[in-house]
């Protein structure tokens, strides 16, 4: 078909490239709180998936409150803010039930947090039924924006990207900027010495972990504008999202940036090229295999053992 | 019977565990149980392979793998692939646009067998194919990462992450694999049928040989001076290394036992079952496959065995009865045993039960403490996690 | 709810079970004891029935000489669905249809003057599972028939099991074709029925030439868009301009969504399926792709998965399906607001759901045709049988299994309902197309 | 004089991490049975040294010849195979195995894959295991699970392994930490008696215990060799008591 013109050309790839980058910001806020937990405290949450489940489903009943008092132009914001703290609030429960007791033995928690996946979607189950759900969103979300003729930006795409950059920006602010931060980053170093110089280590754990589940429950949320929430949805991305943050190097938030930006565009450029499934076993074998290459990730620094 | 006693008493400890799990599945299952029964335990036993490996592997080696579907996958499907030729003759297959070959590469358009089914129309390259293919997918697979000291969680994502990638590939390629629905409906083996009680009966008991034969090459891999290395590397890796032995290679041999005796059991469960498809090569029954290992012992070879059947009798009941419970159990389970029976029920037996809950005990107490309870596990997967070498 | 535990027919296998389960029970759950007391008590009557060396078989034996689980009063038959796992969402409005129709016929008299009994089985939306039970239905429980499956990959698991136990499968999903047992009555309808007509109107209606094809990837929507493909280009004479597939599950489509913007298609063919759809649609509504001002026709998107897509997102799209909910005839109101009843007011029904309704009704038909409950008779007198209070309309039973149906576009409204606005004639049923393989 | 003659001749060894010199141009010449300790103030990269000679440790640049061997491009265990053996500061023994097991394991035969899977317990291999826990004193706790082993008979342990390795050159990262005054003797006697027959590199702190063994001394200062000689020279050394006082 040579019936595209240079300017249909253009646009298409305009549009392309803000999928790739909507992917990367899909991808960055899915791995956020799983960097920060990985990387600060070194434990595998395998129920990232189902914390992200939590925020969508918050979005969900706040959503059918919502349009039960007329309120859906303008509860979405709100939700998002819920959704954190009900996620977060999830998570800091899990750490004192669960995780703090198997602090050190990271295989174990895997395990145990796969358990608490499993459980987690059974209550889903129970709650909200299997069939799927999604809640209603208000229209100013759903339409795209034309800067050009033939160029649609969706406008969920935006929201995504920018509610990405915002929680970065903010998580960035409170690890380098904060007393808090320094907090976690000197226990992280040195569990030991920061109990000593006075840290509250076990509430920096605490406090880590359900800021690490929060940030998942903002990525459920922002994720009901694009797809819908089932008990086992969070599962889908838990493998997508380890591996972004293993990729970028478990300690460095510049290491899952570049990794979430890389393995989106990547994807979203294979996916031009063949079909989706093979654009994601060849993104998965790629960055598998330069894992394997290169353990430590992208970004890390080197350290004396 | 004092004589029976006196020479049950003159066999090694460590064999009478192995004769009472063979007395178990070669004469009281086969006595107690119906066919349908039996096949059903047949079953389980296929997985009991993949929890043997992951004893060697996790319990004594300290390699968690989460991909262990992959090799089970690898081996059922060289076995499915053999079946399914023989299934598709051209006689049978005379109603398809191109005779011969299996009926979902007729329905993909595929016009002719794909070069790499042509060799399994030979059943001694199909066998061998089955024990070698995944074990050299392991070795290069592990080679390289251990070589790297990637070790710990950062292998168990990795491997996750491969059984995600192969399951996604199988779906893909429909055409060359049978996607989603994988390859169905195969009827027998060199003539014979496998669909038949008896064939079930047959294929039940070469099962639960294998397995055996399996246990003893795992007792003979752990009372080797290899296993004491094993055991020596979950302390002190560096040591190991430094007594002048190569960790690495150490871990890549048993992680292609793992590997191999994952396929043994895939190529069996074709066999019972009648066909392999791709959910059991993915991400979720790779991860059950440990509970399995976890649930008899990680470090107990017969209790691998009990554990899988334990946990497969145990869905197959709560899944009829309580469906709604299963998950809660099965999550239940995964923290339960990693909470208080680390050493599962091997260890629940070893200690006549007391020392266990004991445990259990000290842990709920310390719980209150705000302390966290000590079970020795594991350690080695801690300083194994990862150390880049720059 | 409570599944019936088989026939009353107590073994050593069951004595077995007993010793196995409680020893389960007691490690795994302290908590669920009430549960257990139930289940303790449900076992009881079998371990007793060993005991005394009494069996229920031999009076059933008497009476029928089937070998199946019927007895003077009852009959047996099976239910295989997902009640749990992915598949769950779709397979739990197949079971409340088939349990309905049962409900139904029971209280109308039964079968052959029986009452049916059933065996509900969860298949867990995993394909061994499905076998393994559906043998436990055949072998151990001995029912007459079974309802069930939903995906091909169930079926395709199962359909071995039944040819090898002669069982007899009703499997109410529309599916790929290719495929034909004695031992299955398909109550949906194979790919051909489902696609030529719809294409056909969409060339006539629209004038659309330009064909972009989407699917899940796995074999229906394969299947599917291979009949489709053949059909626009060799009889319609149009073009297909792009052919996409995604994995299950897949939820980011904003690269397919480019692609199909660069080819400018007359209408967009999609067979997209679960909860991919939920993405698919949000974001085709995002990237500006809407009923006004693009056609898509979709065979894969009934009520139920509009439900959890929003209607809004939907809005004038179109559905090529056999049956929709707002059809307009007295049986289908009678069936809608059975249903409703039955199940809640806000419950819908997509095609499967009416399909699988079928099953028990067609059985029920089949069985007093030829006066026996002998799956090798039920099977034969099969062909022919019809059905005029189906919800859907006149249907048929196919020499070949399948049903004779009709095919209906609808339009999707934003309360996720459709506007029919087209109506077929009766389509026969041709799992093995010629020219379209 | 060439290389040839010395058993280990390290030269211009560098390691830098993230720009820090760790061991700066670092040379050191061990003779056969020479008896060689390195000291130094905390810092000093005496361990790290010892782990760039054992390969722990991927040298920057310089060159670490054994016996006319390159090391520096070696694994840890290709390096122990060439006959060189190491004990960490801290006991690094293998707390669930028995004393024997722990010996027999360091014994150099069976050290691949397979050689470990058929390895047997053959007499020479008894005899070994019995001769070196004779050295070690530890004859009566042969079967004995090494974890339950005194602070000082772990260490004992771990240099009755490094016997058992039949290596030419032994590095000892300060083998009596922790020890009794008397255990500290023995220990000394015992280095003493094996160093008849092979060269020993130590890091010690205990002045004591230095004069005791050491043939040469040599002092780390901020990665560079900064004194070296015997124990005298060494000690009377202005920039030594410098090292040790200043900063």
């Amino acid at each position: 078909m040579s019936e595209t013109t240079s300017a249909e050309f253009f646009a298409t790839l305009l549009m392309q490239g803000f999928a790739g980058i909507s992917l990367f910001s899909v991808l960055l806020l899915m791995a956020l709180g799983l960097a920060i937990i990985f990387g600060q405290m070194g434990v595998i949450n395998m129920a990232h998936g189902e914390f992200m489940a939590i925020g969508s489903y918050t979005t969900y009943i706040l959503s059918v409150l919502a349009s039960e008092q007329g309120w859906l132009d303008i509860y979405f914001p709100f939700s998002l803010i819920a959704a954190f703290i009900v996620a977060g609030v999830a998570g800091y429960l899990l750490e004192i039930v669960l995780i703090r007791h198997l602090y050190q033995r990271p295989l174990d928690t895997l395990l145990a947090t796969w358990g608490v996946s499993l459980i987690l979607q059974q209550i889903f189950r129970s709650v909200f039924g299997a069939r799927e759900v999604s809640p209603e969103l208000p229209e100013w979300i759903m339409g795209s924006v034309q800067p050009g003729e033939g160029i649609d930006i969706p406008v969920n795409g935006l929201f995504v990207l920018g509610l990405a950059g915002l929680v970065t920006a903010g998580v960035a602010l409170m690890m380098f900027r904060s007393r808090w931060g320094l907090q976690v980053r000197a226990t992280s170093q040195n569990r030991l010495i920061a109990g000593a110089v006075g840290i509250d280590t076990q509430q920096v754990d605490r406090i880590t972990f359900a800021l690490g589940c929060g940030l998942a429950g903002v990525a459920g949320a922002a994720f009901t504008t694009i797809a819908s929430t089932g008990p086992t949805s969070g599962s889908l991305y838990i493998v997508d999202t380890f591996l972004v943050v293993v990729f970028g190097g478990a300690a460095s938030m510049v290491g899952t940036l570049a990794s979430a930006f890389t393995i989106g565009q990547a994807q979203s450029i294979l996916e031009f090229l063949m079909t989706g499934s093979m654009a994601k076993v060849l993104t998965l074998v790629t960055v598998v295999g330069l894992l394997m290459m290169r353990p430590e990730g992208l970004f890390t620094a080197k350290v004396r053992r | 019977m004092t004589s029976l006693l006196e020479y049950y008493r003159r066999i090694p400890a460590s064999w009478r565990g192995l004769l009472i799990l063979a007395l178990v599945l070669l004469v009281v299952f086969p006595l107690l149980m119906g066919s349908f029964r039996l096949n059903l335990v047949g079953k389980y036993l296929c997985f009991a392979y993949v929890a043997l490996g992951l004893v060697l592997a996790w319990g004594y080696g300290g390699i968690l793998s989460l991909g262990q579907g992959v090799f089970f996958g690898l081996g059922g499907y060289c076995m499915a692939m053999y079946l399914k030729l023989e299934a598709s003759d051209p006689v049978s297959t005379a109603i398809q646009s191109t005779p011969g070959i299996p009926d979902f590469m007729d329905w993909n358009q595929l016009t002719e067998l794909p070069w790499f089914w042509e060799p399994f129309h030979n059943l001694p390259f199909t066998l061998l194919a089955i024990l070698v293919l995944p074990t050299l997918f392991a070795y290069v697979l592990s080679l390289a990462m251990f070589r790297r000291r990637v070790g710990g969680v950062y292998f168990a994502i990795i491997t996750q992450a491969v059984a995600l990638i192969l399951s996604t590939l199988i779906i893909g390629q429909q055409g060359y694999t049978g996607g989603v629905n994988g390859i169905t409906d195969l009827k027998t083996l060199e003539g014979w049928d496998i669909r038949t009680d008896a064939a079930k009966t047959v294929l039940y008991f070469v099962c639960c040989g294998l397995l055996i034969v399996c246990i003893v090459a795992s007792q003979f891999i752990l009372k080797s001076k290899l296993g004491l290395l094993l055991v020596a590397m979950r302390d002190k890796e560096e040591r190991v290394r430094f007594s002048g032995y190569s960790v690495a290679d150490l871990k890549v041999f048993v992680f292609c036992v793992a590997a191999l005796f994952s396929a043994i059991g895939g190529a069996l469960f074709t066999l019972q079952v009648g066909f392999m498809s791709p959910s059991f090569v993915g991400i979720v029954p790779s991860v059950e496959m440990v509970i399995f290992a976890a649930v008899g012992g990680r470090l107990s070879l017969v209790g691998a065995i009990y554990g899988c059947l334990m946990v497969n009798f145990g869905k197959t009941y709560f899944s009829e009865a309580f469906p709604e419970l299963w998950l809660f159990l099965m999550g239940g389970l995964f923290i339960g045993i990693v909470m208080f029976f680390p050493n599962g029920m091997a260890g629940l037996f070893q200690s006549g039960g007391r020392e266990s809950l004991k445990q259990l005990w000290r842990g709920l107490i310390h719980m209150r403490h705000h302390d966290r309870p000590s079970p020795r596990v594991d350690e080695a997967s801690l300083d194994s996690s990862l150390e880049p070498r720059s | 709810m409570e599944p019936e535990r088989g026939s009353p027919q107590a073994s050593l296998s069951d004595l077995f079970s007993i010793l196995q389960d409680p020893k389960e029970m007691l490690i795994m759950s302290i908590q669920c004891s009430k549960k257990l007391d139930q289940a303790f008590r449900r076992l009881l009557p079998f371990s007793l029935a060993l005991l005394l060396g009494t069996s229920g078989t031999a009076t059933a034996a008497s009476v029928n000489t089937t070998g199946l689980a019927v007895t003077d009063t009852t009959v047996t038959v099976g239910d295989l669905h997902s009640a749990t796992g992915t598949m769950a969402i779709s397979e739990i409005g197949s079971i409340q249809a088939e349990m309905l129709a049962i409900d139904q016929i029971n209280a109308a008299g039964g079968v052959l003057g029986r009452k049916i009994e059933v065996i509900k089985e969860d298949g867990a939306s995993d394909w061994p599972t499905f076998a393994e039970k559906a043998r436990k239905l055949l072998v151990k429980d001995k029912v007459a028939a079974v309802f069930g499956c939903w995906t091909s990959a169930s079926r395709k698991a199962v359909l071995p099991v039944f040819e090898k136990e002669n069982g007899l499968l009703y499997y109410p999903t529309f599916y790929e074709g290719l495929e034909q047992s004695k031992n299955v009555i398909y109550t949906g309808q194979e790919a051909t029925q489902q696609i030529i007509a719809g294409l056909d109107w969409m060339a006539k209606e629209k004038g659309a030439k330009t064909f972009f094809l989407i699917g899940s990837d796995y074999i229906w929507p394969r299947t599917s868009n291979k009949i489709a493909r053949k059909h626009i280009e060799n009889v319609l004479k149009g073009k297909v301009v792009g052919e996409e597939y995604y994995p299950l599950g897949h939820t980011n489509f904003r690269t397919l969504i480019n692609k199909v913007k660069a080819a400018k298609p007359d209408v967009i063919y999609s067979i997209v399926v679960g909860g991919s759809n939920v993405s698919w649609f949000k974001q085709l509504k995002a990237a500006g792709i809407t009923g006004d001002k693009a056609n898509l026709l979709t065979i894969s998107t009934t009520e139920d998965e509009v439900k959890g897509i929003g209607g809004e997102n939907v809005l004038g799209f179109y559905s090529a399906m056999k049956y929709f909910q707002s059809l307009d005839n007295a049986n289908n109101k009678a069936f809608v607001q059975a249903f409703k009843t039955k199940y809640g007011a806000d419950s819908v029904i997509g095609d499967v759901t009416q399909a699988a309704y079928l099953g028990p009704w067609l059985w029920k038909a089949a069985v007093e045709k030829a006066g026996s409950f002998d799956v090798d008779k039920v099977a034969a007198a099969s062909p022919g049988i019809e059905l005029n209070t189906a919800p859907e309309g006149y249907v048929k039973v196919h020499p070949n299994h399948h049903l004779w149906s009709k095919l209906r576009i609808g339009k999707w409204k934003k309360d996720g309902q459709v506007d029919v606005i087209y109506e077929s004639g009766l389509i026969e049923p041709n799992p093995f197309p010629e020219g379209y393989q | 004089m060439s290389k040839k003659n010395f058993l280990l001749a390290v030269e211009g060894l560098t390691v830098s991490f993230d720009g820090f010199k760790a061991v700066d141009d670092v040379s050191l010449y061990v003779d056969p049975g020479e008896v060689r300790v390195i000291i130094g103030p905390n810092g000093a990269g005496k361990t790290t040294l010892l782990d760039l000679i054992s390969g722990k440790t991927r040298a920057s640049s310089g060159t670490i010849d054994f016996k006319g061997i390159e090391l520096t491009h070696l694994k840890e265990h290709q390096i122990v195979r060439e006959g060189l053996a190491r004990k960490f500061q801290t006991p690094s023994i293998y707390e669930d195995l028995t004393v024997y097991q722990n010996l027999e394991v360091s014994f150099p035969r069976g050290r691949g894959v397979f050689g470990s899977l058929f390895f047997r317990r053959t007499p020479d291999v008894e005899a070994a295991v019995q001769a070196v826990a004779e050295e070690i004193q530890l004859t009566d706790a042969l079967s004995m699970q090494a974890g339950l082993l005194s602070h000082g008979q772990k260490q004992w342990l771990e240099i009755g392994m490094l016997l058992m390795q039949q290596a030419e050159l032994l590095m000892l990262d300060e083998p009596v930490a922790g020890m009794s005054v008397k255990e500290r003797q023995q220990t000394a006697e015992l280095l003493k008696r094996i160093s008849r027959n092979r060269s020993v590199i130590v890091i010690e702190h205990d002045m004591e215990f230095v004069r005791a063994i050491a043939h040469k001394v040599t002092v780390l200062h901020q990665g560079k060799v900064l004194v070296e000689g015997s124990m005298d020279k060494v000690q009377s050394d202005p920039r030594v008591i410098e090292a040790y006082l200043g900063h």
